[in-house]
């Protein structure tokens, strides 16, 4: 139903998220218009004119209470049967970090750093003291080895498709939102907290790019779609402009961008100094 | 006289207005100062190098401080006493005797801050020196406030004694529960700023 | 008060006068980069597909900007330690956005003077100055805004001007009491014309290498060359 | 001052430095509705900038100078301090004062039959110290950089590093509480101290109740975002780091704090008190609608008592259910379980009520004028905000919808159609008590027909884009995101919608001033209402009520069979 609603899902629990929506708001219309069909009859019946005399008792029998406790039943079964493992698979089952691609975002007014490992796996120390928004917005320590070949983006996410993405997220200064609303993810990205969140992005762009050619609500601009990053938390004068992009790649493409990027890497002392 | 029980208790409630009032305004006083406690609690448990209070204190003068408000608590209990016995005279002596704890309890924190300062530990030296001198710099403005209306009772409540001795010690008695409540607050402020 | 007023009046035009008449001198030279020009990435413009679109080359930072023969551009040069009052141009000083850079990325402007902020992108820049001694702006301006004006009451060396929606654009800017100063191009070169004469020392500053300096003497009417040789510091 | 055996006050003491509760409460309804104007203006404002952004805004843009609208272009620091004052002053300097300060001053004592508040000059203090937060808040605009701009949530550490105008905010915030603080005491002490002879509990009428739970919700909830405010007063004034943790690094600058703090506490802190906060909206309301549906539809209220008892819990409750805000904060299995079931828990007690004054129609005799018509109208609205708020209070659907217009759409409807309207209810209901004179109902019809349809232009569409994702608080309404673009012309409709709801205040405020003269002078009683307030004179006299009310029975006994009248008086014997 929320498909005329929600941006086209591209991940792997996005359906649950979107099914559990859709039950919500079924339990909202069935209340909203049992609510308001009974309201519009009650207005009408017992206006002064039809009606002249009150009913001192009003309203009898029970069906309130039952309509109380089916609301009170609806919700537990919304509770228990769909939100709380929903979340629990959000917070608690992480895959393996072997298994995924595991990226670090560091936000910072009014951009999202993109901090990959590089291809030695782990990331290198990074210090505020050394941050130089030019050349090395995250202050990462060219001096330390594992740091070497740890690629950084702006604004740029890339991932491979079918391949869980282990996200850790901070900010180098206020609290902003990581927003992905088509793989259903959001964040809080919160200074001095590092947060990891994970996804199975399931749909490549291109792939995407297809499949909205078939939807007219989206078949005119299909070709340029791209997955956006959105910040979801009031961070400032150009929070509104706080526009990142994901790009889901086919393995083989994911690899060649690895690449390309780390072919930038300096190499010498020389080379650090400047970068 | 246009509002009922401003001196007498409304028999269901057995409460005077002024007594319930004072009672729900400690009420969110204990909300206020709670807050802060959990705010002490939060940060020191998301802290890595919390220091123990002795690093930056000294529990001396706070343990003299202790015992001269919680001195001060008692001879607000005789001044309440005193007023109900519709003894006024000593009423003022006791009165003057809690002012003037307060004054000395005043003074100690003075020294103890002027110490911090010589010593360059200033509010944002550390969170816990944030913390502390927050917590402590209200409750010294909630000793001052209670001063000042215990002060204005004893010099200026002749008068008002006078023409209603049984108003006059209520608010007495009111009064002295908002000093207990601060004298309580140190209770809990003294151990987990200076010892813990 | 009144006393004072004219006192400065006719400082103004005192001082007007000596630079106008030629009893003042220039100088000039050439700065080079004594080193391996060294590879650098280039600048993420993709983070904003506005700034890419803008570009059909890779772009590369400002931060070294080499001519032919290792001559070195974006380099502040100016006289140290002038005294008098000089008055700020009437015209104002520009810093443009243009193409997610800021043009020019050195610059100088004098106290009092206009500074003004140019929009030329037609998409959200948000111009933010980190100065210490003066006040701090920090302005978004939304594509339709194109203009901005400020001006800065204290002389303060070199702060630097930065976008916080495009991390790496930034230009330092330097506020001076007098006008003898100058940005090398890449050709290297710089010429401060209009100098007093006497004894002063000619500083050359860079971002990241720091500052050089160099005696002058500078006589009536005639030109002084001073050429800088920048390196990376050694460890 | 004294002519003989009664003491007269000056003009002074009799109509600005009061301490007569029904002054005071006219001076909070009139302050709220004025604030409620003021801040309705700076969301038409931004209503411009979301239909059209960075367009110059016509006819007025050039009076904003140009740190905030070079040439008629609202710059986003502008929009952001629009939106967080826009919200600062409809809930703390509009709804408040109007719903608690002004209809709990004016109507709480009279319905208990009262002669004043339990302490009058406490009271003048608590209008007076709203009135200096007032100014504080309204003079930040004039100050450097402007007024606060980190919502007003103030979430820090952006608010620590905010201009000025967060340091006004701040102090104008404890002004605030403290006036929140002294009324609430007033309250409690008044309702239970001062209740005429008889007037037990459960005779008491809902809208007392409401008053009642609601001054507890303040009483306790206030403290802590007082200590919050204190904390960042400390951050921002003396340079400690309580919401400021260690590496921070704002525009590529590392700051030289001592950090160690936390960005979260400030939202313990401030959610501890914004959640019971939002039911100090909403109870009041509720209270004025239950008033007025039981005197319009001529019969007792159904299920009272489930009403009083779910309005108790309500309070308890909204207590615990305060981090179902922060969901997204970072939140373990643990902690998300326990706050969506309080959350849902909660969500209980308010289908009761609001199934109660459902149930209320049922079998009554409506009249239909103009109070009666927001009344009803509050009961559909409450029902979209209500129900609105089951998808947030769950932590999984809450990931998608967390912070978009969703949210919006969800408060918006249970603040804006639904207590603001109970409020319009609760002014054309009492408007005769405190004056003497009736408003017009055809005005009061041109009223409310295009209100509820503007108001529901404004709002619906934002369930539609928060659907969509679009974020909250962007100073251009989303046109940056392509994922936002197919609901971005729904911003034209809304702010059009917008500003046709201003035009439909304007008779609302032709028929306040004129019925002051011009209005049908009416009895005491012009409503045939039961409680105790309709037993007063109209206006009621310094004092009250001229003989001492005596209470023999329930607050809504209408229709009672075999009785005279379709009412019968809380005061009448037997």
């Amino acid at each position: 139903m929320m498909d005329l609603f929600f941006p086209p899902g591209a991940s792997a629990h996005a359906a649950g998220i979107d099914r559990m929506v859709d039950w919500v708001h079924v339990l909202m219309l069935i209340l909203f218009i049992g609510w308001g069909a009974y309201f519009i009859y009650a207005v009408a019946r017992f206006r002064q004119g039809k009606n002249p005399k009150a009913n001192y008792k009003g309203a009898k029998g029970s069906a309130s209470k039952y309509a109380e406790i089916g609301v009170a039943v609806a919700e537990v079964i919304l509770l228990v049967g769909f939100s709380i493992p929903l979340w629990a698979d959000r917070v608690d089952e992480f895959p393996a970090e072997s298994d995924s691609v595991v990226v670090r975002v560091v936000a910072q007014q009014f951009a999202w750093n993109i901090w990959y490992p590089g291809a030695d796996g782990v990331f290198g120390n990074a210090d505020p003291s050394l941050v130089d928004e030019e050349t090395n917005p995250i202050g990462l320590d060219r001096s330390d080895e594992a740091a070497k070949d740890d690629i950084t983006t702006i604004n740029q996410l890339h991932l491979p498709v079918d391949k869980p993405a282990i996200i850790h997220l901070t900010s180098k200064d206020v609290i902003h939102s990581f927003n992905l609303p088509n793989m259903r993810i959001k964040q809080d990205a919160v200074p001095g907290l590092s947060i990891p969140m994970w996804f199975v992005p399931t749909k490549t762009t291109a792939e995407m790019r297809e499949e909205l050619k078939s939807k007219p609500r989206y078949a005119d601009t299909a070709d340029e779609f791209v997955y956006e990053i959105a910040c979801a938390q009031l961070c400032g004068n150009s929070h509104y402009s706080m526009r990142g992009f994901l790009t889901v790649h086919t393995p083989e493409e994911y690899q060649a961008w690895l690449d390309e990027e780390a072919s930038y890497l300096g190499g010498g002392e020389e080379e650090d100094f400047w970068n | 006289m246009l509002i009922p029980h401003i001196v007498k208790p409304r028999p269901d409630t057995g409460l005077n207005n002024g007594k319930l009032g004072i009672w729900l305004f400690l009420a969110s006083e204990v909300m206020l100062f709670g807050a802060l406690f959990a705010t002490y609690l939060m940060l020191r448990m998301g802290s890595n190098d919390w220091p123990l209070g002795t690093k930056y204190l000294d529990p001396m003068w706070a343990a003299i401080n202790t015992i001269v408000l919680i001195t001060s608590s008692v001879t607000m209990v005789m001044a309440w006493a005193m007023s109900a016995k519709r003894n006024f005279a000593k009423f003022r002596l006791f009165m003057l005797l809690t002012v003037g704890l307060g004054f000395v309890f005043m003074i100690i924190k003075y020294i103890e801050y002027s110490a911090k300062f010589d010593h360059h530990y200033y509010p944002s030296t550390h969170v816990f020196l944030a913390i502390y001198f927050t917590l402590t710099g209200l409750h010294g403005l909630h000793v001052l406030g209670g001063m000042v209306v215990n002060g204005y009772l004893a010099l200026f409540g002749k008068k008002h004694y006078e023409q209603d001795p049984e108003w006059f010690t209520n608010r007495v008695e009111h009064s002295g529960l908002f000093w207990h409540f601060v004298d309580l607050v140190w209770i809990f402020l003294f151990p987990i700023l200076y010892l813990l | 008060m009144r006393f004072g007023r004219n006192l400065f009046a006719l400082a103004t035009v005192s001082a007007l006068l000596l630079s106008a008449t030629a009893v003042a001198g220039t100088v000039t030279g050439t700065v080079k980069f004594e080193g391996n020009a060294p590879k650098l990435r280039p600048l993420k413009m993709d983070a904003d597909p506005g700034c890419a679109k803008k570009h059909s080359t890779p772009q590369m930072p400002e931060v070294l900007a080499l001519g032919d023969g290792n001559t070195m551009g974006n380099i502040f040069v100016y006289v140290k330690g002038v005294s008098g009052n000089f008055p700020a141009p009437s015209e104002a000083a520009v810093l443009d956005q243009k193409g997610c850079k800021y043009v020019p990325h050195v610059m100088g402007v004098m106290v009092g003077q206009t500074f003004k902020v140019l929009n030329s992108d037609g998409l959200l820049h948000n111009v933010h100055s980190l100065p210490k001694v003066n006040q701090s702006f920090n302005r978004a301006m939304p594509a339709t805004v194109t203009e901005a004006e400020y001006t800065f009451d204290k002389e303060e060396f070199m702060f630097k001007i930065k976008c916080d929606v495009h991390p790496w654009m930034g230009a330092y800017v330097g506020v001076m009491t007098h006008p003898f100063f100058d940005v090398t191009g890449t050709d290297g070169k710089f010429e401060i014309s209009g100098v007093p004469a006497g004894n002063y020392e000619i500083e050359a500053w860079h971002e990241k290498l720091g500052t050089k300096t160099s005696t002058v003497t500078v006589g009536d009417s005639d030109t002084q060359t001073v050429d800088f040789a920048m390196s990376v510091p050694k460890k | 001052m004294s002519d003989g055996h009664h003491e007269e006050l000056g003009f002074w003491r009799k109509y600005v430095f009061s301490t007569d509760h029904k002054v005071i409460g006219i001076q909070y309804s009139v302050t709220g509705l004025a604030f409620l104007f003021f801040g309705f203006c700076l969301m038409m404002l931004m209503r411009w900038q979301l239909a059209y952004p960075n367009q110059p805004i016509p006819l007025i843009g050039g009076l904003f100078g140009d740190a905030r609208a070079p040439g008629g272009i609202m710059l986003p620091d502008f929009y952001n301090e629009l939106g967080a004052m826009h919200g600062t002053i409809m809930v703390f300097l509009g709804v408040v004062p109007l719903a608690v300060g002004g209809f709990g001053n004016l109507i709480l004592p009279l319905q208990i039959g009262a002669a004043d508040m339990a302490f009058p000059k406490l009271n003048m203090l608590s209008y007076w110290s709203l009135f200096l937060g007032g100014v504080t808040m309204f003079g930040s605009f004039f100050l450097e950089g402007g007024a606060a701009q980190s919502g007003w949530t103030s979430y820090a550490p952006l608010s620590n590093i905010a201009p000025s105008g967060q340091t006004a905010w701040l102090i104008g915030m404890i002004f605030l509480i403290t006036s929140s603080l002294l009324g609430s005491v007033n309250f409690i002490v008044t309702t239970i101290q001062l209740r005429a002879q008889g007037l037990s509990f459960f005779r008491l009428p809902f809208f007392c109740w409401a008053q009642f739970v609601t001054a507890f919700l303040l009483l306790l909830a206030f403290p802590p975002l007082e200590a919050a405010g204190v904390l960042q007063l400390m951050d921002r004034l003396a340079d400690t780091s309580f919401f400021m943790p260690d590496g921070l690094v704002i525009s590529g600058e590392a700051l030289d704090i001592s950090g160690g703090g936390s960005p979260l506490l400030w939202q313990h802190l401030f959610w501890f008190l914004a959640h019971p906060e939002v039911y100090v909206l909403i109870l009041p309301a509720m209270g004025i609608v239950a008033e007025v549906i039981a005197n319009n539809t001529r019969k007792p209220l159904w299920g009272y008592r489930a009403m009083v008892y779910s309005v108790i819990f309500l309070g308890f409750m909204s207590f615990i259910v305060w981090a179902h805000h922060m969901f997204i904060t970072g939140m373990g299995t643990a902690m998300a379980t326990f706050f969506q079931t309080t959350t849902m828990i909660i969500s209980i007690p308010s289908v009761i009520i609001l199934t109660a004054l459902l149930l209320s129609l049922w079998g009554g005799s409506i009249r239909f004028n103009t109070p009666m018509l927001f009344a009803l109208a509050f009961l559909p609205m409450f029902g979209i905000g209500g129900l609105t708020g089951l998808p947030l209070g769950l932590a999984a659907p809450d990931i998608a919808l967390h912070d978009t217009y969703y949210v919006i759409g969800h408060f918006h409807y249970v603040v804006a159609p639904g207590t603001i309207f109970a409020l319009f209810a609760g002014v054309y209901y009492w408007y005769p008590k405190a004056t003497g004179r009736k408003m017009s109902e055809t005005l009061g019809k041109l009223h409310f027909w295009p209100s509820l349809i503007f108001m529901n232009g404004i709002f619906f569409p934002m369930l539609i884009q928060g659907l969509n994702g679009v974020s909250r608080r962007l100073a251009d309404g989303g046109a940056t995101y392509d994922f936002a673009g197919a609901v971005g012309p729904l911003n034209r409709m809304q702010s059009w919608s917008a500003w046709g709801l201003a035009l439909a205040q304007i008779p609302f405020i032709i028929n306040f001033f004129m019925s002051l003269r011009a209005g049908e002078k009416v009895g005491d009683n012009p409503w045939d209402a039961t409680t105790l307030e309709w037993a007063a004179p109209s206006p009621p006299p310094h004092g009250n009520f001229t003989t001492e009310p005596v209470v023999y029975r329930g607050p809504y006994e209408y229709s009672v069979p075999g009785a005279e009248n379709d009412f019968t008086p809380q005061t009448q014997e037997g």
